[in-house]
């Protein structure tokens, strides 16, 4: 399915408790796609690091980047100091507004806050309007969309059809709305269709959206799959101290993925 | 008289501070608020009022969102949410809160995770509470090197909400919206006035002789140490155990 | 529950097929609440017509008011002939949109198409704007938000705790999110919590949102409940029979609401 | 030669129009629409071609949305529907549609539902086919009272979709989107131009002698009276039994 993906591509990650498909790595690192432009939706963490660590990432929009528990995400905090990053810095609801914005196709929503802040400073693509619906001041800042050209996320179960079950994680629907197209890891595909229980209805993402289904059983780890499995801390904290150096990263990349940095 | 851990008096002054809330919504990560806000329901059910609504952002159990992670902010901006809580790698005098690093950013020095809500939820959501542990000069700045969320706008900026006060390990402040600054509220038993001054880089207003952060009374403290502390095993284990131990440790140091 | 409803309170009701609830107008009209504004999602039907009918309504926002197969709404239609209800024509997705605007407490949210439309120029409240992200000419419409006092809806299930299931009806949780206070009948209200079950809580609308549920078996009836059971169109027949005429209507109001037409 | 029935003339019309569709979005109570893009779905699947998708609006098992009645307006303005349907109580020569009233709004004389959705679909769905059955002057005027939608629209106007044909009982036209007017592309059997113009408000262009609406194959018969007829009788029971009915009654008269 990594194939799929081409140099230069947008590419929408979501947050670590929603479902990471961290079975996607592999595939993606073997593809040797670059120059990705991330998205993490709205907050990124392992997966973001290990692919900016190893040279595939060309630009990262995120409302933050952290491994949790175990620390700063280490290839992130080395790529921001080098400058080999162009950082969008975000905030969460921003994320989630351009989103929006692409899955009505709108050129811009307008959001609260922000006015102020040093991130909107640094985000030439974010404006300041007077709010067109009264005549007093009131600025508003607009965000333009954020339309993916992929969605990569793993969830709990799929149909041979190609629809997903996700539950409540809305937050994947609306990364599938948004983007041109969606890839995804579950667990399990079962057979018949996910619609025939009308019960599971309201958390299926329908396969109008749905590019690329594979089966991962625990696709998800060391992150934890929503109400499935748990988080394995103790993995992230080992990926924090190995990755503290870039060599120390070099090697988990070469061990883990037999893949190299690509400078 | 009772004697209480340093992180139940923190745990005390965040329920005080969230007194008249009817919704809290709190990080993942954050034991010492999450813990308050659950001393503040059994408070408020104990004296037969409402019970407080808690949502524990990213738990399965004590979550009721079903509209993904847009619907927290959503929910802040109609004004459904009373009470946040936000952090800070620099705090400034002002309430400016800086969460992305030191230096010049972008190549700042020292990089942080990043803004995350912050820069949305410290404008609409009408208490949020400043809460660091930590309390040095490196996190207290007179000015902080990037504003991730400002501590108080102009009249023509559109603001529902900010900083009420800032929390540490060693004091609690309020914040002064129309000032736009901080006045120590109360020292924490075992701190001083000199000492916070000296652990803070921006001036502060204060009395000459501050109040000590005051211990719970007996009823308050039992709720926190039989139903909050197993309310908060469930969620989250190790710092009920952690506190369990120092509660144990301090009833053997003062028996 | 209609105590609740205060006389000039913007109601929101949802489509026919959505899960209306037709088991609080005998409560409604029994409470004598008039001057309503009406706001319909976006279609409406049968319930809106009896109130209108009856003498309770004020305005009506919607984008479109029929009866389905039984024709058009008739207190509907005679009301717009005599001008005594003050109409707020709209489209499906601006009234989508408004929703969204109230849900996210925005003072506009923008909106394509309906540029040249009757529509746009009677809707003194829509504006036209320049699209602030680009240079060239681009003009879009932007509508203020639809924030009803109250939402009105009838689902299939609600727990002790007041957590309601609707499935993917979300057009009933886009009601319940923009509107003030919302009040819900269903089919059952089960003991437990309906969040013990992961499978249904991608389609719950948390209690959060609702300020009063109660149960009323088939109270959507004659219309169906999505998934659960259909639509009685006869009666919608006969109903578009009786009212055709202003003396009909106030016979069928009389016998079987015992309710009286409010002039 | 097949004896062919006039719904089934306009119901091969329709799926001729859907041609390259990929999603294709009817509403409830359309059983033509509905029945054509059954038929193209059939003979896309028979032509080994890949299957198109269909969502009836307001039917739970031909209805994968799953996001509220806003999912086929986000849907529709990101280009993930190719073809609907729209019809109206009057509609102009200019390809206007109008779903409110007759008379000067808002005290028409005559009231219709209202615009549903046709004041935004007609500008972004690629295809919009205009489908009303009845053929009368009343109906197919110089120029609507309301515009619920238009049909063209100026250059400076975001606009991706609009309609693409007319089809009636009587006949076929093609929509010319530069000149904003019809064009007559067929009569069906049965029917003649004078006929046809005397029936229509509007001035179109046409042929001295437009073609007649061709019969459709026979394997599309085929497949029209079999498979799509199947299809019908679950979602449309009535007007599969209607077609049924039509279809014996013709072959009666023919045999």
């Amino acid at each position: 399915m990594a194939a799929r993906l081409s140099n230069g591509c947008k590419l929408a990650l979501p947050v670590d408790y929603a479902g990471v498909s961290m079975a996607m790595i592999q595939p993606i690192l073997d593809s040797g796609v670059r120059d990705l432009d991330l998205v993490c939706v709205p907050t990124g963490g392992l997966q973001a690091d290990i692919l900016i660590g190893a040279g595939r990432v060309r630009s990262l929009e995120t409302s933050a980047m952290t491994l949790g528990e175990a620390g700063g995400a280490p290839c992130f905090i080395r790529a921001m100091k080098s400058g080999a990053l162009k950082m969008r810095d975000s905030t969460c609801p921003a994320i989630h507004a351009g989103l929006m914005a692409a899955q009505k196709d709108l050129p811009f929503l307008p959001i609260r806050g922000l006015i102020g802040t040093d991130v909107l400073r640094h985000r030439a693509d974010w404006k300041i309007i007077q709010n067109p619906m009264v005549e007093a001041e009131d600025k508003i800042v607009i965000v333009p969309p954020i339309a993916p050209d992929f969605s990569l996320f793993h969830a709990p179960l799929a149909d041979k059809d190609g629809n997903v079950w996700i539950g409540r994680r809305k937050e994947l629907a609306a990364m599938a709305y948004a983007a041109k197209r969606t890839i995804v890891t579950v667990e399990k595909i079962v057979d018949g269709n996910l619609f025939d229980d009308e019960n599971l209805s309201a958390g299926i993402i329908p396969s109008l959206y749905i590019d690329a289904v594979a089966e991962a059983e625990f696709g998800a780890r060391p992150y934890g799959l929503w109400a499935e499995y748990g988080k394995q801390t103790e993995v992230l904290m080992e990926y924090a101290a190995q990755a503290k150096t870039e060599d120390g990263f070099a090697a988990y990349l070469s061990e883990k993925y037999g893949a190299e940095v690509l400078t | 008289m009772n004697a209480v851990t340093p992180s139940e008096v923190m745990i005390c002054a965040v329920a005080n501070l969230l007194d008249g809330s009817r919704h809290i919504a709190v990080g993942a990560a954050s034991p010492i608020p999450a813990a308050g806000a659950m001393l503040r329901r059994a408070i408020d059910e104990a004296r037969g009022g409402e019970s407080v609504r808690i949502s524990i952002l990213g738990s399965v159990d004590h979550n009721v969102f079903t509209n993904g992670s847009t619907e927290l902010f959503d929910c802040a901006a109609q004004g459904r949410i009373d009470a946040f809580f936000l952090s800070g790698g620099q705090i400034d005098g002002q309430g400016n809160i800086n969460l992305v690093g030191i230096g010049e950013y972008p190549e700042t020095k020292v990089r942080w995770p990043g803004s995350f809500g912050s820069a949305y939820l410290y404008f609409l959501v009408p208490k949020v509470i400043l809460f660091r542990e930590e309390h040095t000069p490196r996190i207290f700045v007179d000015k902080v090197d990037f504003i991730s969320a400002p501590g108080t706008s102009d009249k023509n900026t559109y603001r529902k909400g900010g900083p009420i006060a800032l929390l540490t390990g060693k004091a609690l402040f309020r914040f002064d919206k129309d000032k736009g600054s901080f006045d120590l509220q109360s020292i924490h038993p075992g701190h001083n006035l000199d000492e916070v001054a000296q652990a803070t880089g921006f001036t502060f207003g204060h009395d000459d002789s501050p109040p000590t952060t005051s211990d719970p009374d007996p009823e308050i403290l039992n709720l926190l140490r039989a139903r909050v502390l197993e309310d908060l095993s469930e969620t989250y284990p190790d710092f009920a155990n952690k506190l369990r131990a120092e509660i144990a440790a301090l009833s053997e140091r003062t028996n």
